[in-house]
Formats: C-alpha cells, structure tokens, sequence
C-alpha cells in the first residue's frame, strides 16, 4: 500500500544514466515531432494538390494512422514497459472501432 | 468526517447510520445498496410483467389502454435489463470479487460510491415518468422513427434516465477492471482467479467497450428530440438505421454482460456442491474471453429483417452461431465437475442444476433465430420472447437467486432457510417454464411481439392463458424468497467462515460478514482455489498472510457522490422541460454546477484516506472469533 | 447415441416433426403451415434446425441426468472426498469439434437461403415489349393500415393484398410516418418497412385462400409502431393466375368511379361531402392518399383491419375511429346523423369489383 | 504517504506516475478509459461519415462548399505543438523540475487555448453561413463530431488550469505527479482525435 513507499536516494552516477536517458528519450520525441509535422504536412498539400480522391484518401488516411501510432507509443509512451494491458485494450478498443466505422460506412444506406 | 466507519452500525443513532449509508465506499456496503436498489427495481419490473400477462391473459382484454400496455413492456424490459440484473450482479461482483482477489478494497472507492449513486439517480429518474407526464413507450429498444415521433416526455425521460444510468454502469465497468488488474493479493495470477472473478473481468471490459456507443446514441436521440438535431430524422437527411445499429452494437454485448457473470457465479456453485475443482479451468476462462470477443461482431442478428442484403446477413449469421462453440464448452464442463464429483443438492446447487437445461434451450434457440432465413419468421415474435427470457431468466435471473442464497451468509452472516429457498426454487422454476415455454409456439402461430392485445380464435387463446398463470407462480417464488429474507433477518443465526463447508475461494477464508477492512493481512496465493488448498493442508487460519499485520490504509466516506448524481438528475429535468417552461434552462446549468462543482472539490480537497492501527485489528479479528 | 441413429432415420425423424409441428396453429395465419415456397423453405429450416437441437439437449440431459444420479452426496456418503482433476483435452476436443459440425449443417443452408431469399435481381426484368415479367406490388405501411400499389397496372387497393397464385410476387416496401415491417406468417418471412428506404423480397402464394376459414391468408405488422400496432392487420387473397387477371380488369374498370356529391345515393353524397379528401372510392391512381382507398371495400373481410365486417362496425368506427384504433389518424364523425352513417355504411358495403 | 514528504532529483522515482498504488490505479484507469472513449469517438465518426454531405433537398451546404484548409492547418499546427509542449512538460516532472513543468504546462493551455478560439471561430462563421446545428443530419453530425472534441479541449483546459493553480504552491509529490501524467495522456489523446478529425472531416471533406 502507499505507505510503503521508500525513497531510494540515487547513486550520481544512475543519476546521471537516468538523466541521459531521459535526454535521449526527449530528443527521440523531438525526432517524432518533426516525423508527425512532416507527414500533416504531406496531408495537406497532397489535398491542395488535387490529386485524384482515390490516390489522396488512402494516403491521408494512412499518414493519419502512422501519426496516431507514433502519438500513441512515443508521447504515450505504449513502447515502454508495463503498458502491455493498455496497449491490449487500445488494440480492442481500435479494432471494435474500425468495425463500427466499417459497418457505417458500407451497410447505412438510403 | 467518517474515521468511525469501523465503529459498529448498531451502536449508532438512525441518523448517524443513514448518512452512514450515504456516503460509504465500502465495497461491500455498496453491494447491499445495489442488492437493495436492484431488488425493488427487479420487484417493480416484476408487477410491470405481471400486468403485461394479466393484460394477455384473454383475448380482447381491456384490462390496460394500448397506450398503457406500451409504456408497460418498454419500461419492464428497460427496469429489467437496466436497473434489476445488472445492479444486482453489480452487487454481488462488489461484495465478493474484492474477497475473491484478496483486496481490502476496490480501486476506486470513491469512484464505485459513485457509479451506485448514478445508477440509482437515474433509475429513480426513469421511473419518475410515470408520475410526470408519460413513461416512455417505444419498446426498450427505442427505434428511431418511433421515439422520434412519441408525443410527451416518455423518450426523454428513457434518454436521460438511461444516460445517467449508464454513466454509473461504465464508471463500476472500469473499477472492476482496474480492481482486477492491480488489486490481487500476491500469488493470484491471472490463471489463479476464481471464475466468477474472470467472468466479472470480462463483462467489466465489455461494459467498456460497449457503453460509450450507448451514450452517442442516447446523445443522438436527446439532441435529436430536444435540442434540434437531425439524426435520424429522414426529413433532413437523418438515418434511422444509424440508431439500430448503435442501439445494438451496444445492446448484443449487453446480453453477455448481463449472463458473463452469471456463469461464473454458477461455476463457483458447481465447484462448491460438487466438492471438486472445475473441470478444465483453462478452456473455461479462454471461452469466457471468446464469447465476450465475438459478443462485438454479431450485433446485426438483431437487423437481419431490417434490409441490410444478404452479404451482411450471412457473415452475421455465421458469426452469431459461432457462439454457441465456446458456449457449449462451458456448459460441457460444467458437466464434467459434477461428474466424479460429490454433489450435494442445496439450494443454489437446485438453481444451478435448473439453469442448465434452461438455458441450453434458450441457447440453441438463440442459434436457431441466427440462422438469418429462418429468423425472418422468428424476429420480433413471440419466439424471440421465448428465447430471451429463456437466456435471461434462465441464466441471469436464476444465477441472482443462486447467488442470494449462495453469498447470503457472507454477506449479512446468517443463512437463508434452505427450506424456503427450494419452495421458492420450485414455484419460480415451473412457473418459469410454463410462462416461456409456450411462447416459442405462439411465436412459430403468427403472433408479433409487443402486440397490445389479440383477437380471439386465431389459435393462440390457451396457451396464452397458461403462460399468464406461470407468471403467477414466478412472482409467489419471489415472494416467498421475500418471506425467508424477512424471517432470516428476524432470527439472525450467525454463521462461521465457510457455512457451506465446502467453500473453496478466498472470501470463505474470513468472518461472515467480513470485517470492513477485509483480511487483517494481505494473504499469499498458492494455487486455483486458495483457501480449499490451505483447507487441505490442515491451515486454521485459512490463509497464509503475504505481510506482517501492520496498520491498514483505509479511504475517507465521502457524499460528494451523492450529491454530483443528485447534480446530475437535476439537471435532467432541466434539459427535458428547457423548452416549454422557462425555469428549464437554469435549473438545467444549476444542476450541473452543483455536479462540477462537487467534483472539482474532490479534486482540490485531497482525500488520502486514513489508517487503521494495528490494535483496532486485532481487537477487530479477536472479537470476530 | 448416435451410433443408433442410422442415415436413414434423419429424414425419418425430419418428417415426424415436421408432422407434429404441422398439427400446430391455424392454417391462414401459422408458419408451421407454410403456404409458400419461401415459408416453406424457411420452414424447412425450422425442423433441421430443431432436430439439431433437440440432439444437442438431448445429449446434454443425458449427461446431466446420469451425473446427477451417480454422484449425488446422499449415495457416495458425507465424507466422500473427489478426485479432482484438471481437465481433459481430448473431452475438450470433442465437444468443440462436434458442435462445429453441427453448426456448419446449419450454416451452409442458412448462407443458401439467405442468399437465394435475398435475390431480387429479377425484379427489373422486362419482356421485349418492355412489359416487367413478374408482378411487383408496392407496398405502403402507414399509421395502423397497409396500401398496395400495383404499378403495372396503375392501380391501388389497402388492407387486402390481392395476388396470383404460383408464381413469384416481388414486393418494394416502404413506411410513410414510422416503421412498420411486413409479414404473412403462412406464407414466409417478414421484411421490415423501413422509413428511410425501399426494401425488396418476393414470395410465392401456392394456396389459393378462398378455402380459408375467412378466404383469407392473415397478414401481420410485426415491428412495433405505437398504440396500435397489434391492430394493424391486413388480409391476403389468392387466386389462381386468371382470377387475378380478371381482378385487375374489374379494378381497371373503377377508373371513374368518384364519389359525386350531388348522387341520388344518399351514402355516396354523405361520403362525397366529408370522406372523399382522404378516401379515393376509385381504384386507379398510386399510393399517398391519406385514408385507405376504398374501392374494393366491400369485397374485405374486416373493417380497419381487423373489425368484423359489418355495418355495426363501420357506422361504430366512423363515430369514433380512437375508440378501435387508439393513435390512429382517421378524425372522428359524431356529428354525422345516424341516417347519413347508416347510408355511408351503405355505400361504402356496395363498393365491389368482386361478384 | 505523506503528502509534504519531499523530494530531490535524486530521490525522485524514475516512474512516479506509477509509484503509489493509487498511482498505478489510476494510470491503468486512465489508460482504460481512454480505450473507451476510442469507441465513444468511433462511434461519432461512424455516424459523421453516414450522413456526410446528407442534407435535405434545396440545401445545398456540403464538405467542398465549407470547409476551408488554411485555418485547419492553424488549428492542427496549434494542437500538435501543444502535445509536444506536454511532452516537455513530462520530461521535466520526470526530472523533479517543477518549475519548468508548470511553463511547459502553461504554454500548452495557451497553445489549447488558441485551438479553442479558432474552433469557435469556425463554428461561428457557419453559423452565420446559415449552416445551423438543426440545419440537417450533416450539420448535426458535423458539429456533434467536432464539437465533442472541443469540448474535450474544453475540459482538459479547466482541468489543466485547475492542476498548475492547486499545486502552484505545494511542488510536486507522488500524490500529484500521476495527476499531471493522466492529464498529459489526456492531452495526448485529444491530439490523436484530431489527428482523424482533420483528416476524415476535412482533408477528406474538401477531396469531395
Ligand atoms: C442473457 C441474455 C442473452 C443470451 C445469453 C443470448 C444468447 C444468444 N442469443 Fe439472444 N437475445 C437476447 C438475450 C440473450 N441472448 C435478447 C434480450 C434478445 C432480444 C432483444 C430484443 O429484440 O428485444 C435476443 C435476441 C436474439 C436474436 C435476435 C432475434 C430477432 O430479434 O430476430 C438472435 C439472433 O441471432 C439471438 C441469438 C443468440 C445466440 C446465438 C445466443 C448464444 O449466445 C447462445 C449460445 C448457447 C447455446 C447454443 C447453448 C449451449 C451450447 C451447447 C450445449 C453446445 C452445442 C450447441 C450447438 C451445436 C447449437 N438472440
Ligand atoms: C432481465 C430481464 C428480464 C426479466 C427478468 C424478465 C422477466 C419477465 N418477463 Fe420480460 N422482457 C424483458 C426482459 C426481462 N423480462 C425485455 C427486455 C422485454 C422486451 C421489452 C420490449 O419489447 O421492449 C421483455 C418483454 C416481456 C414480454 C413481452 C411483451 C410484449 O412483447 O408484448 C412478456 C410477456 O409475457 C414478459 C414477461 C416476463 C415475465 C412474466 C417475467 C417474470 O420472470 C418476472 C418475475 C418476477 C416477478 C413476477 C416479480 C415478483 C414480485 C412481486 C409479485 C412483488 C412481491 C411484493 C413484494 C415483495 C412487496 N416480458
Ligand atoms: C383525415 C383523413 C380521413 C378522413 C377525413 C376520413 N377518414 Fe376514414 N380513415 C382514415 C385513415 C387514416 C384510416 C385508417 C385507419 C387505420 O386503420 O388505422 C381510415 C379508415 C377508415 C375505414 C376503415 C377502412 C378499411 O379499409 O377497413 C372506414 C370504413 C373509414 N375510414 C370511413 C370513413 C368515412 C365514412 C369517412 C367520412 C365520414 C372518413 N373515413 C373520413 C382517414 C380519414
Ligand atoms: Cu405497424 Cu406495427
Ligand atoms: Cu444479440
């Protein structure tokens, strides 16, 4: 239970293997950021282009999951360890959600 | 403000109790109040059924008005499903799961307070309509063009009443899960959990999935009813078919959330009375976690008339009677622990042994309606009538009875009479039958569901005679069960530990009632079936603690709850009469500042619970024995 | 078990339920009679359907029952102690392999008929001369009552669905206030009435109906649609492929058949004056109206669908149509003198293209 | 736990959004939470792609006729920043830099805030295009879509506010510091919506 807490005062030299650590972790997200720009960018301009629907949707739609997946596993960090039982009801939760979208979009009609 | 939630009730004043009640976050306290608020509503659902039979009993009875009949079958199946069987095994997950895992408490006390409250709200909200304007009456099901075009506050109060409900059902949804996923005592892993513990798991983590689409749609028909939106109406390019399928896509999980738990309560029964442990433990819980996946791709089999072409019907079909795999799995083992087993035939074995023939019929006529061809003459007949109340009652309704008798001494420590509880089996059990037996045939002899009344000489005359007077013979049982309630109470018999003796799981390990705090010591699991294992070893206590006994971190009681559900169902109101009173709209913001408000002093005012000494346990568990 | 059960007892054991099950309901109204092709097939269904599951309970009483009797306490003694065991996978095997074989008998005829039943490609198809090659009705669910629209021929009728025997009838449903769904139970399976589509099916009238009790196959709406929704029945008459011919000639003929105000018949005046906005009394024109047309009125067998049909009944229903049909849309007549109602009544009974 | 016990950098846990149990309780709470609204939004986007461009005869507001990009792109600029701002604002809690954290924190509310603005700029031009939230299915689906996420920009920047005022005196604890990860998650997540808002609604809603 809570009151269990210890306080482990680090070494200085895990202080400093967690603090680079952290910088190359926050340096990776930085690389990420810049990715995700990148590919709004490419979204956009690829629908002011006016390329054919069906060459632009697929791909914006594509970009856009790549870019949920990097949000989802750098800045929500799902990569790192103990999110396996997030990580399973996202998957569930994604998959339930693309069976809507998909029975919405193919079986509603007029 | 309630350090004194140890001190015992009876010495307390009515007052200093009721508000005890009122902001406890105690588990098992919880469970009572959802045991008491599930108990009236099943009792108010009860009288809704016994009208709609009373009504059909003859042939152009006029005993209720067609737009009565209506209101009755929408707000029957709506109290049932909504207010009656989920609360009641919301009541018995809480009182027991926690036991089960060898937690002190749930995740989130203060969360779990809330979601009885919200329960409660909105059902006293649903309920409200019948004394205010009209209760709704476009079926439980609520299909657009209809509830679009009910005239009166009915749909508005289902909308609302409903939202408000559900809310609370998806906040104890993920308390449970998070209760299950953190709160095991050391050593319970996932394949050490007790049945009813996995089975809770999965119906919570259908909940999850499954209740947000029921709040878009509730959202969409609010909207669409009271603040000009255009859903489904076809007028302004609106789709009726997009609520059939949110209605459902939340509604056929909503079934397996509903008999999910009741499996796992009966295979704690057949454990328990067969004196063995359950036959292929694995294979159970996989098919547990199958029929909960495969419980989200087969919500159109409730659509097959809709239209939806025969590519969709068939892969539904398909999909739907792919179910009946994991289930027969489960029914097949259940078989095979009683079979080498010792069985002794108390009463909630009597309700588990009547549960399997019942529920296999109303299963594979379940199977029979997936078949999309021949489900074009069953859908909305009575053999869709017959079916559900088959599952339902005879899987849901019968686990809830099993499990009053069976969790009973655990929970209030005395025993319900055995004897009682057969009669009560046996009124229930055969009026059961011949309620719903018939109806498959009336079904099969042309007669639609939710039909008001029925001209004579068409063939359906006897038999509907026969299914009215089974109900009677349902609601004696319920009433006897009453009886022995009322006359246990009076008598109040305490009970040790393991009253049935041949307990298995962790909550057989501590007093009946367990003391407030649950294990003085955390225990240490060593297998499947816990406490039998220290049983077998010859261990007195029961359990082996997995920490020396040290002070108990406790949460605070807390009335927040109370009061934002109280926010909530005020605000209600507000939305539903915004437009032809002026007074809607301020009370409609009015109620919800009062709920915002509320919360945001929670989480300002924190709330780091407090601790019981190591003294007051012992005290607690020497006078416990 | 199924050791005993040799190949040739199946069809054996098909027809013996499918006899019992025969026995069950009335003629005009029950799917356990079917009338039809597609009743039939589904029918079929039915008892394959069931004869699988009476096995499957079959199998599961039997293990239940003997396990009961084997190893109840009172026998093996209080001290009895069972061996546990964890399982076995070869049990587990069978009992997931065969219910699999089960269903998929069930399933290959289900994705069939789901499929066969679901085909309306037929429906467009036209002769040289441009002629369609299969009668297509429209059919209109309306606030408790039925409108048939015969688009080849350019006529309408309401509460009784006129059609040929033999042959395959196409249907275009649609609703016109909320939804309503279709179904003659003798005859095969409902479709809904959507309100935001058209639905499309066929069925196949085998029996001529004049034999009926009433002359008439019952038909049902069996989605619910307010007060009234158990009421709102409509009747089916059959005929072979010439009388309906000849049908639709006597409903061709109604083409000037307008109620007159100034007509000698004191009913036709009355209706004339107060009924004609929402009732057409010819049979020619297409869906719409607002009141159920009522050309062929006495030729039916109910009032409003479900009323005896008598005189009584019309001048009771016209006084106060709530009365009968809660919900309904039809306003109430009590202004009306009895002489007026009685000569409606009248009127309305002589409206025929029937002899 | 004690609420006052104070931390250094180098006592600070390498994961205090997890430290506690009540910690952990709440991350893996959240974490289910969020699996759920996945579907709430999944559900509103099914509905929004049903009745896209639905709209009564005579009325002619569609996807191409309304929406327009540059302002989008402001607005996905102005969200995706902010969830990079968040992520900062997590490297520094992590590092026991309260300070920084708060900044961080702050200028993603402003970032949100100016999401915001725009948002209800944009609503407010279509409203006075006449293109109502009763204006027919597609407006409805549009505005409940978009709006719900609005909203739940709303929502974490009263929560948002709420955490950098209540703890501005007190620093960080392990009582508050899975407040401000559950929050940053949050964040996070509206971000993701977005991310499919701006592409199904109207990058796809302006190719037709
Ligand atoms: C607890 C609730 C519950 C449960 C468990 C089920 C279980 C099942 N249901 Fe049921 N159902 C409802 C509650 C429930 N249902 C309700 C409330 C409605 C109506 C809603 C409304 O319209 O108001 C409904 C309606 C409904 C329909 C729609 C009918 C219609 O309206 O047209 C269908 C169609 O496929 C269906 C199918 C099934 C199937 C295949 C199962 C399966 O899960 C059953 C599986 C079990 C078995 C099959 C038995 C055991 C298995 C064996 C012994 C193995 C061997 C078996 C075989 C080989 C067959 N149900
Ligand atoms: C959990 C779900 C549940 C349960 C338990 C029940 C239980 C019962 N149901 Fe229910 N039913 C539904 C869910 C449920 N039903 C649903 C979802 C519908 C569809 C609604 C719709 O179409 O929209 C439906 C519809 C439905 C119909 C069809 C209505 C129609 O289509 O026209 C009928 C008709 O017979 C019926 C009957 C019964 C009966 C007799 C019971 C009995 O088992 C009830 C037994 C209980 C009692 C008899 C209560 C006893 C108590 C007392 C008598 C009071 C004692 C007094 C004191 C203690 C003070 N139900
Ligand atoms: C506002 C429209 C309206 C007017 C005016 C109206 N009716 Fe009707 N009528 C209806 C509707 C709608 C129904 C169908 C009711 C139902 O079955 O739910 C109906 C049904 C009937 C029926 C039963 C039809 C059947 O096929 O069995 C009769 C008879 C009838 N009307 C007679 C009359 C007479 C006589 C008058 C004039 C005195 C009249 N109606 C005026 C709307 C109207
Ligand atoms: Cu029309 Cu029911
Ligand atoms: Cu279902």
């Amino acid at each position: 239970m809570a009151h269990d807490i210890e306080i482990i005062e680090k070494t200085p030299a895990e202080y400093n293997y967690k603090k680079r650590n952290a910088d190359r972790a926050m340096r990776g997200q930085l690389m990420m950021f810049a990715l995700m720009i990148f590919m709004t960018l490419i979204s956009f301009t690829a629908v002011q282009a006016g390329f054919s629907p069906l060459f632009v949707i697929p791909v914006i739609l594509l970009l856009a999951a790549v870019q949920v997946g990097l949000q989802l596993y750098y800045f929500m960090h799902m990569k790192e360890e103990g999110h396996g039982l997030p990580a399973m009801f996202m998957y569930t939760g994604v998959l339930i959600a693309f069976l809507t979208v998909l029975t919405f979009v193919t079986i509603v009609w007029w | 403000m309630t350090t004194a939630a140890n001190t015992v009730a009876q010495k307390k004043g009515f007052g200093a109790t009721l508000w005890d009640w009122l902001t406890t976050v105690d588990h098992k306290k919880i469970g009572i109040l959802y045991l008491i608020g599930g108990g009236f509503f099943f009792v108010l659902g009860g009288i809704e059924a016994l009208m709609i039979r009373l009504q059909l009993l003859v042939p152009n009875n006029d005993f209720v008005s067609a737009g009565f009949f209506n209101e009755l079958i929408t707000m029957h199946g709506t109290t049932m499903i909504f207010l009656a069987a989920m609360p009641l095994l919301f009541g018995f997950m809480n009182a027991i799961v926690p036991l089960q895992i060898g937690a002190r408490d749930v995740a989130f006390p203060f969360i779990n307070s809330l979601g009885f409250w919200m329960f409660f709200f909105g059902g006293l909200f649903l309920n409200l309509s019948w004394f205010i304007d009209a209760a709704p009456d476009a079926g439980w099901t609520s299909y657009a063009s209809l509830s679009l075009a009910s005239t009166g506050h009915g749909i508005d109060f289902y909308a609302i009443g409903l939202q408000i409900a559900g809310g609370g059902t998806l906040m104890a949804g993920i308390n449970f899960l998070v209760t299950i996923i953190n709160m095991r005592a050391p050593g319970m892993t996932y394949m050490r959990m007790p049945l009813f513990t996995w089975t809770t798991f999965v119906a919570s983590a259908l909940i999850l999935f499954a209740f947000p689409p029921l709040t878009v749609g509730l959202f969409f028909l609010t909207f669409d009813r009271m603040f000009g939106g255009n859903f489904f109406d076809v007028d302004y390019g609106g789709n009726t078919i997009i609520w059939e399928h949110i209605f459902w896509i939340f509604g056929h999980p909503e079934v397996y959330i509903l008999v999910l738990p009741s499996f796992g309560i009966f295979s704690e029964i057949f454990t328990i009375f067969s004196r063995k442990r359950l036959f292929g433990y694995s294979a159970m819980v996989f098919a547990t976690v199958l029929i909960g996946f495969l419980g989200f791709m087969v919500w159109a089999h409730h659509m097959f008339t809709v239209g939806l072409g025969p590519t969709a019907n068939a892969i539904f079909a398909v999909a739907t009677m792919a179910i009946a795999v994991p289930t027969g799995v489960k029914i097949f083992n259940w078989l095979l622990t009683m079979w080498g087993g010792s069985i002794r035939v108390t009463t909630p074995m009597l309700y588990a042994l009547g549960f399997i023939p019942s529920f296999v019929m109303g299963g594979v006529t379940g199977v029979q309606q997936g078949a999309a061809p021949l489900d074009y003459q069953l859908h909305d007949s009575y053999f869709i009538v017959a079916h559900f109340h088959y599952v339902i009652v005879g899987g849901v309704v019968l686990a809830i009875l099993a499990a009053t008798h069976l969790y009973w001494p655990k929970m209030f420590g005395t025993m319900l009479s055995e004897k009682l509880g057969k009669v009560t089996f046996w009124f229930f059990f055969i009026g059961f039958h011949m309620t719903f037996f018939l109806q498959h045939f009336l079904g099969l002899m042309g007669m639609p569901r939710r039909v008001w009344t029925y001209n004579a000489d068409q063939g359906w005359d006897l038999f509907n005679m026969i299914s009215s007077a089974g109900a009677l013979l349902m609601a004696i049982g319920v009433i006897v069960m009453v009886i022995n309630i009322i006359m246990t109470t009076a008598k109040n018999e305490r009970v040790g530990n393991d009253p049935w003796e041949d307990g298995r799981t962790l909550e057989w390990a501590i007093p009946s009632p367990p003391p407030f705090y649950n294990f003085a010591q955390t225990p240490l699991v060593r297998g499947l079936d816990t406490y039998w294992i220290e049983k077998q070893d010859g261990n007195k206590k029961g359990y082996i603690p997995a920490e020396p006994l040290s002070d108990i971190h406790m949460p605070h009681g807390s009335f927040i709850p109370f009061v934002m559900s109280l926010g909530l169902f005020i605000a209600g109101f507000g939305a539903m009469f915004r437009v032809e009173h002026s007074w809607g709209l301020p009370v409609l913001i009015a109620g919800l500042v009062l709920t915002f408000l509320s919360m945001s002093l929670r989480s300002v005012k924190d709330d780091l619970g407090f601790y019981v000494t190591k003294e007051e346990i012992l005290r607690t568990e020497r006078g416990s024995k | 078990m199924m050791k005993g059960l040799k190949k040739w007892r199946f069809p054996a054991m098909l027809a013996a339920l499918a006899l019992v099950l025969s026995g069950c309901g009335e003629n005009y109204l029950s799917t356990l009679r079917p009338a039809g092709e597609v009743g039939r097939e589904q029918f079929n269904l039915l008892i394959l359907t069931s004869l699988i599951m009476l096995l499957v309970i079959l199998v599961v009483v039997v293990i239940y029952v003997a396990a009961l009797v084997k190893f109840r306490r009172s026998r093996l003694g209080e001290d009895h102690m069972p061996q546990d065991v964890e399982g076995s996978h070869k049990l587990e095997f069978i009992w997931t392999a065969i219910p699999i074989v089960l269903l998929l008998i069930i399933a290959i005829p289900t994705v069939y008929y789901t499929y066969k039943l679901g085909d309306v490609s037929a429906m467009e198809k036209a002769d040289e001369e441009g002629n369609p090659e299969h009668l297509v009705v429209d059919v209109t669910a309306k606030l408790y009552w039925w409108e048939f629209e015969y688009p080849e021929y350019g006529i309408v009728t309401a509460q009784e669905l006129v059609v040929p025997t033999d042959e395959k009838v196409y249907f275009n449903l649609k609703a016109a206030d909320v939804k309503h769904s279709f179904w003659i139970p003798a005859i095969g399976g409902k479709m809904d009435t959507n309100v935001d589509n058209l639905n499309k099916f066929y069925l196949v009238f085998d029996e001529e109906s004049k034999d009926l009790k009433d002359g008439v196959f019952y038909g049902k709406c069996a989605e619910l649609c307010g007060p009234s929704h158990a009421l709102m029945d409509f009747k089916v008459k059959t005929m072979n492929r010439d009388d309906f011919d000849g049908w639709v000639a006597a409903m061709k003929d109604t083409e000037n058949q307008v109620a007159d105000k100034d007509s000698s018949d004191a009913g036709e005046a009355a209706f004339a004056q107060s009924c004609i906005g929402c009732h057409a009394t010819s049979a020619v024109g297409s869906t719409g109206a607002a009141g159920p047309n009522m050309a062929t009125f006495g030729d039916r067998n109910r009032v409003a669908g479900y009323l005896d049909h008598n005189k009584e009944n019309i001048v009771n229903w016209v006084q106060d149509p709530q009365k009968y049909k809660p919900g309904n849309l039809m306003p109430a007549f009590d202004s009306l003198s009895d002489e007026d109602l009685d000569a409606i009544a009248d009127y309305l009974l002589g409206l025929k293209v029937e002899e | 736990m004690d609420l006052n016990t104070k931390f250094t950098p180098k006592s600070w846990p390498d994961h205090p959004e997890t430290a506690t149990m009540e910690a952990k309780n709440k991350f893996v709470g959240f974490w289910l939470f969020l699996g759920g609204e996945t579907i709430l939004f999944a559900t509103l986007f099914a509905t929004y792609l049903a009745l896209r461009n639905s709209v009564p005869s005579g009325n002619d507001f569609s996807t191409q006729t309304l929406f327009e990009l540059p302002l989008v792109f402001v607005m996905t600029m102005l969200l995706l920043t902010s969830s990079l701002t968040s992520v900062y604002a997590m490297y520094h809690m992590k590092n026991y830099n309260f300070k920084a954290m708060q900044v961080w924190l702050a200028i993603t509310g402003f970032l949100g805030l100016g999401f915001l603005g725009f948002e209800v700029y944009e609503f407010h031009h279509y409203i006075s295009l006449g293109f109502t939230y009763g204006n027919s299915a597609f407006s409805s689906a549009f505005y409940t879509l978009v709006g719900t996420h609005g909203l739940h920009v709303a929502i974490g920047l009263v929560w948002l506010s709420l955490l950098i005022l209540r703890n501005a005196r007190r620093g960080l604890n392990l009582y508050n510091a899975t407040k401000y990860y559950t929050f940053s998650l949050y964040w996070h997540f509206i971000d993701v919506v977005w991310v499919f808002i701006f592409t199904v609604v109207y990058l796809m809603g302006v190719v037709g």
